[in-house]
């Protein structure tokens, strides 16, 4: 009994000694920004590279004496992808002062959206999120500032219309599809662009866990014998699709994955890039280690002697994690501009994404143009293909069907 | 050779069963330990074949010798390799396992194959009904043959000491007097020693050279098995005889009850 | 409770079963009223707020599986599915029909109950393990529905957003309006679960719990208690679906999937199986560890590790550290937070004078 | 027109993976079999092997024997470490409790191994090709081929072990009655470890096997999932239950898959396995082989 007390005692002390070791961010000068993260949760493999490179981009700003003289500090708090953890998240973003909040998850994006209008702080969702939210004149505060799954069904529509000849006149498309929200999301799209382009459709659900898809990929390949397949895959189901493709005989240039299902930890899984040859993945980051901003965190990390962090290797997620934190800086130095004295509030930074235009970053960030109707920023991609035993661009930056897109915003509710 | 010495057993740290018994079992003897139902007699058995503990029960107080040696707090498989081997109430086969599998799950100490094709034989030859039904799952036996099996199973592992409990549950007459023979035969044959926990003390204080008579967790009486028989209590209580043609009064009801009371 | 009584003094049946059985214990209910009414929402900042927020929500919740697990002894691992019954259907109505608040929470328990109650049927027939599995084919079906029929889920996203509750015309918005409006129902829950163990209906599950072959020959009719059981505490678990749809704004199936059940399970198994107190524990411990083992890393991982590490040690440590706090509790505390507290009490009662 | 030739290929498509599944609930069936537990962190276990075999492979370069020797050997030391640490002290406590202290355990790995071994999925070759064999008119990865005749392997082994062993025959004993076997000089505890050990040794081939289909990271822990209708509809207790039932649950997701999802909008391979499992626990409340057992007041 007293060994319990004894321990009970001290588990108060250890947190009175936790709550009182907390400073207080806002009391230095520094401008807080809140990025939610999943290390731990059905999207950790994403968010072990994707938020290192987030921070890496905010330490090199920082080392380059910050944003218009103000230092940049990013809180991370991991959310499980649990939706409640996700809302404690942007409470305690919210307490210590984020100006900024980058969420993290579908479910998050939607059960955040009406929070952050209401306090007036822009998020972002790039990548995921709802699609109808490039319209930034319904939501206000959400900022997808790259390209939404729709935007990549119709660029994925378009790169098979191209390998296919030109036409799609009569060809049959798979789409093979995670079988949940953000796996359907995209279908309304589809299904417009196969009667404008006159292809038949036919589309190929993966339950999770997504472990098995043997008669899927049968389906694709022997009885509906498609010409081209688009697959939106999450976690381990790309790996899989890949491998499955392959042992059916089907050729992998004619498959394309949407964002989520086109890492080099993908292709690694699916037995290496020699066994990928051909596949195709659509970016909205530049894929590779070719970019000046990654050759300045190398220079920084070796200038304080240490080895650039393995995250680096995984540079499909590692450079999104540096575009969207790059673009988190653009928005919060175009809001200090306008407001020297440093005191920024949500309101400042909303209006920074709206002015970004022709910021590139040396080719890793496409020629987004935020504006305060397209919270998208235009919705580019580009396409990668495994060759040779890397990812090579296949395409530059390039974006489809904006009238069949503008349409769907438009009739969003 | 086996001697209880005051011992005391707890369950769950707060029910007292035994409250200080002692019991001695002689070597290459039948004792018999009588007693009414919840007297204690099958916690004593436990309490020397180590199986307390799978029931959250444990000896406090008091001593279990074998041979000499402390074994109270051994595990039970210990205690085995020791050569006691506890035959539970009930007939309890391994009702999934066929007859041979059952009884080479008893010969689990043994280490060599050879004794154990040997003590299958051994057993075939006491318990013959046995043999005719080697494959089948012991589930499926009568009875009688479960009752034979349990106690073959018991052979297997060479026990020096039996421990017995009840083998006349639930059993028909004669089938009864076959296993009582055979374990007289096994007691004078292979010189075991079985300790015979019985309800039916006519059978047990029969072939038993010396009894014990248990009651609310204390021994009350103890002598050999002539005496016992010709107890008046013994007589009255388990034997079923009264005084030759005396009618029972009530008062040698309360005598009975209050020295009961008294006893414990 | 937490003030200190002593000897038992019961003359009465009445007395036995009185909700608080001392003078005292009044006077304890009424000071606790009053800090979570009156002094805790107006003192401490709205982050504080929101954690105890989901807090109150999770208590909900823990209430209504403890009333399944702990005291009817049937095992549930489709709890998160009936919150996602409850959350779609008070969306549903919310969103379609405008229906308030106080139409659509109950509406999102009843329907939740209904399906509960459905599920729970095979438990008339099979028990513990196949029980079990058998509740949790009935997540992913239920999962699978809600994913797959746009009627319900109001289409491809699968996630309905709903407008802020509203009291006379008053919105209910930030996080410490919201602290109110929960705290309402915690508080009916509370009240409710101790009233129902310590009714007939009560008395039946216990007595299914221990022993349900018994149950029945003394004459209880275990098919009705059974599915009651069920549609209670899946009564509870869509409240507890419809609480968190206001409170985030939005109806979203992936929030209530297997690891939602397993948490809930967790919380009634760390406070104590059986125990409405021990709900409680349990609802605030397993809501609080990650976010306390966040603040503690926060503070003091910077000594071991390099900032970088310590981003990638807090989660993880987490989730070993709730697996490890669940195995502990069960080898070491089995009957869990509540216990403890019942000791610590018990240590208090004759304190100083131990011995 | 029926297209019989797509059939055969779903066919044998589910006939293989089926065998897969089995390879992941015999680990599950063992434990249950011998200790009345169920482990609700079998995909864990799985993953865990995968992550040694893969970082052996990978990380240290060491040759694929050493490797898959190591994963063994671990597999077994952690089994035996288990039923040391957490489930003997739960030995006769409610099925709730083993159930939680699994989902605990499977807490605690889930955790353990991004930790130490990092979240980033991890490639786990094995010296075999990509390439399908062509047999006529099917073509068969040679993975799958490898996890069935593992599977098959492994029912031959343990059905050889259960029923001529003398250790087979003392397990199946324990299982049947723990204190009457306890009372023949049986080590109960030590047969419940190796019953464990044995689990991490499936466990291993199993991470081994799928570790290489789908490459080693957190989400290889999906695969335990699968574990529930395989084993509920083959019976808990029975070995070669689990390999029937996985051989049900392949072939019913492939005939979901190819013939009822075109029609509602798919994703029906996933949830039709257990619906089938709670018809059959309606009609068969302990499964196809399962043995029944008997309740007394």
């Amino acid at each position: 009994m007293r060994k319990c007390l004894a321990i009970l005692i001290g588990l108060a002390v250890a947190f009175g000694a936790t709550l009182g070791a907390i400073q207080p961010a806002w009391a230095t000068h520094d401008i807080v920004l809140g990025l939610q993260c999943d290390r731990t949760g059905a999207t950790q493999t994403v968010g072990v590279h994707l938020c290192p490179g987030y921070h890496d981009y905010i330490a090199l700003v920082n080392s380059k004496g910050g944003v218009e003289g103000h230092k940049i500090k990013a809180i991370e708090i991991d959310h499980e992808y649990k939706v409640p953890q996700g809302m404690e998240a942007y409470e305690r973003h919210k307490k210590e002062g984020a100006v900024l909040i980058s969420l993290y998850g579908t479910p998050h994006t939607q059960a955040l959206t009406a929070k952050l209008t209401e306090d007036r702080i822009p998020g972002t969702s790039p990548g995921f999120g709802t699609a109808a939210a490039a319209d930034g004149a319904k939501y206000p505060y959400v900022f997808p500032i790259a390209a939404t799954y729709w935007s990549q069904m119709t660029a994925a529509v378009k790169f098979a219309k191209d390998q296919l000849g030109g036409s799609l006149k009569g060809k049959k498309v798979a789409y093979l599809f995670f079988d949940n929200p953000a796996g359907r999301e995209p279908l309304p799209i589809i299904e417009d662009l196969a009667g404008i382009e006159g292809f038949t459709l036919q589309t190929f659900a993966v339950p999770p866990p997504g472990v098995e898809m043997g008669a899927q990929t049968l389906d694709i390949s022997q009885r509906f014998r498609a010409d081209f397949v688009i697959t939106h895959l999450f976690g381990r189901s790309p790996s899989v699709s890949i491998k499955e493709l392959k042992r059916v005989g089907y050729p992998l240039r004619k498959v394309v994955g949407l964002v989520w299902g086109a890492s080099e930890a993908d292709i690694e899984a699916a037995g290496g890039f020699g066994a990928a040859e051909g596949y195709n993945a659509i970016q909205f980051a530049g894929v590779g280690s070719d970019y000046p901003v990654l050759n300045e965190i190398r220079e920084m990390y070796k200038k304080q002697g240490k080895e650039p962090p393995k995250e680096m290797a995984s540079t499909v997620f590692y450079n999104r994690g540096v575009l969207i934190a790059a673009v988190h800086v653009e928005a919060v130095r175009n809001a200090l501009k306008a407001r020297p004295d440093g005191k920024i509030t949500g309101v400042d930074v909303k209006a920074g994404f709206e002015k970004i235009k022709g910021f590139t970053l040396g080719g890793l960030v496409p020629p987004l143009e935020i504006t305060a109707t397209d919270h998208e920023g235009g919705g580019w991609v580009q396409i990668f293909q495994a060759k040779g035993g890397k990812f090579v661009k296949a395409t530059e930056w390039f974006k489809a069907y904006p009238e069949v897109l503008a349409k769907h915003i438009k009739a969003a509710k | 050779m086996l001697a209880l010495n005051n011992i005391e057993v707890i369950y769950d740290g707060v029910i007292l069963v035994l409250k200080g018994v002692s019991v001695t079992v002689r070597e290459g003897g039948i004792t018999t330990l009588l007693g009414a139902n919840g007297a204690g007699k099958t916690t004593t058995l436990k309490a020397i074949s180590g199986l307390l503990r799978s029931e959250r029960g444990e000896v406090t107080k008091g001593s279990v010798e074998f041979s000499g040696e402390r074994i109270d707090g051994r595990p039970p498989h210990e205690i085995v390799k020791r050569g006691i081997v506890q035959i539970f109430e009930g007939r309890r086969v391994f009702e999934h396992l066929t007859t041979e599998e059952n009884l080479i799950a008893g010969a689990h100490i043994q280490t060599s194959r050879q004794r154990v094709q040997e003590g299958i034989e051994r057993v075939y030859a006491y318990f013959p009904p046995l043999k005719e039904r080697r494959t089948v799952q012991a589930g499926y036996l009568s009875g009688g043959e479960q009752q034979m099996l349990v106690i073959g199973r018991a052979l297997m592992s060479h026990p020096r000491v039996m421990l017995l409990d009840e083998p006349s549950l639930g059993l028909a007459p004669m089938l009864v007097e076959e296993i009582f023979e055979i374990v007289q035969r096994l007691n004078r044959e292979e010189r075991l020693t079985v300790l015979l926990v019985e309800q039916n003390a006519t059978l047990a204080l029969a072939i038993a050279d010396h009894g014990y008579v248990m009651e609310n967790g204390r021994i009350v009486l103890d002598g050999t098995a002539d005496a016992l028989k010709e107890n008046a209590d013994i007589k009255e209580f388990y034997l079923g005889l009264t005084e030759v043609g005396a009618r029972k009064s009530y008062r040698d009801v309360k005598h009975y009850k209050r020295r009961k009371r008294w006893l414990s | 409770m937490i003030h200190r009584e002593s000897g038992i003094l019961k003359t009465t049946y009445e007395a036995d079963m009185a909700l608080y059985p001392l003078p005292i214990a009044r006077w304890t209910v009424a000071a606790i009223a009053a800090f979570m009414f009156l002094v805790l929402p107006l003192s401490v900042h709205e982050y504080w707020l929101s954690i105890v927020n989901i807090v109150s929500i999770a208590t909900v919740g823990a209430l209504g599986l403890n009333i399944l697990v702990g005291y009817t002894g049937q095992i549930s691992i489709g709890h998160g599915a009936f919150m996602s019954v409850g959350a779609y259907t008070a969306a549903n109505f919310a969103v379609r029909l405008g229906f308030p608040f106080w139409l659509s929470l109950p509406l999102g328990g009843l329907m939740a109950a209904a399906v509960g109650a459905v599920v729970g049927i095979p438990s008339l027939r099979i028990k513990g393990l196949y029980l079990a599995i058998a509740t949790l084919a009935g997540q992913l079906i239920i999962e699978w529905t809600i994913n797959h029929v746009t009627f319900i889920s109001g289409g491809v996203q699968a996630s309905i957003e709903v407008p802020r509750p509203e009291l006379f015309g008053y919105k209910i918005a930030s996080q410490r309006q919201m602290y109110f409006f929960l705290l309402i129902f915690v508080v009916l829950a509370l009240v409710a679960t101790l009233n129902l163990v310590r009714s007939r209906i009560g008395r039946a599950f216990i007595a299914i719990r221990d022993h349900d072959i018994a149950a029945e020959i003394i004459g209880i009719n275990i098919f009705r208690y059974k599915l009651l059981a069920f549609a209670i505490s899946s009564f509870y678990a869509g409240v507890t679906g419809v609480l968190y749809t206001y409170y985030l704004g939005i109806a979203n199936y992936e929030q209530y999937q297997i690891t939602t059940s397993i948490d809930y399970l967790a919380m009634i198994i760390i406070g104590g199986l059986g125990s409405v107190l021990g709900s409680v524990f349990g609802a605030i411990f397993v809501t609080l560890l990650p976010i306390l083992i966040r603040f503690a890393m926060e503070a003091f991982g910077g000594l071991l590790f390099s900032e970088a590490a310590v981003r990638n040690i807090i989660p993880n440590l987490r989730l070993i550290l709730f697996g490890m706090l669940i195995i502990f509790f069960l080898v070491v505390e089995p009957e869990g937070l509540n216990r403890l507290w019942r000791n610590i009490r018990s240590y208090f009662r004759v304190w100083p004078f131990a011995y | 027109m029926f297209d019989w030739y797509f059939f055969g290929l779903l066919m044998s498509n589910g006939i293989l993976i089926g065998l897969m599944y089995s390879l992941i609930a015999l680990g599950f069936v063992l434990v249950y079999k011998a200790t009345d537990a169920i482990n609700f962190a079998q995909g864990e276990f799985v993953m865990i092997a995968g992550f040694l075999v893969a970082v052996a492979l990978g990380l240290y370069g060491a040759p694929l024997w050493l490797a898959v020797g190591v994963g063994l050997a671990a597999m077994i030391g952690f089994g035996f470490g288990l039923e040391r640490v957490v489930l003997r002290p739960l030995i006769g406590r409610p099925v709730v409790a083993v159930i939680m202290a699994t989902i605990g355990l499977s807490a605690v790995l889930r955790g353990f191994g991004p930790l130490v071994w990092g979240a980033e999925t991890r490639p786990l070759p094995l010296p075999i090709s990509d390439e399908p064999i062509v047999w006529g008119p099917l073509f068969v990865p040679p993975i799958q081929i490898l996890g069935a005749v593992v599977s098959l392997l492994f029912l031959a082994a343990f059905g050889w072990f259960f029923l001529k062993s003398r250790k087979g025959i003392a397990m199946r004993a324990v299982a049947d009655n723990q204190q009457v076997a306890m009372a023949m000089g049986i080590n109960v505890e030590r047969y419940f470890g190796l019953a464990w050990a044995m689990a991490g040794v499936v466990s291993a081939l199993g991470g081994i096997v799928w570790g290489s289909l789908l490459g080693v990271d957190v989400h290889l822990a999906l695969v335990g999932f699968k574990v529930f209708p395989v084993v509920i509809l083959g019976g808990l207790d029975s070995i070669p239950g689990a390999i029937l039932g996985g051989l049900i649950v392949g072939l019913v997701e492939n005939v979901a898959a190819g013939y009822i999802d075109p029609h509602v909008g798919g994703g029906t391979k996933d949830f039709a396995p257990y619906l089938l499992m709670i018809i059959a626990l309606m009609v068969r409340p302990y499964g196809i082989f399962g043995k029944p057992t008997i309740e007394r007041v």
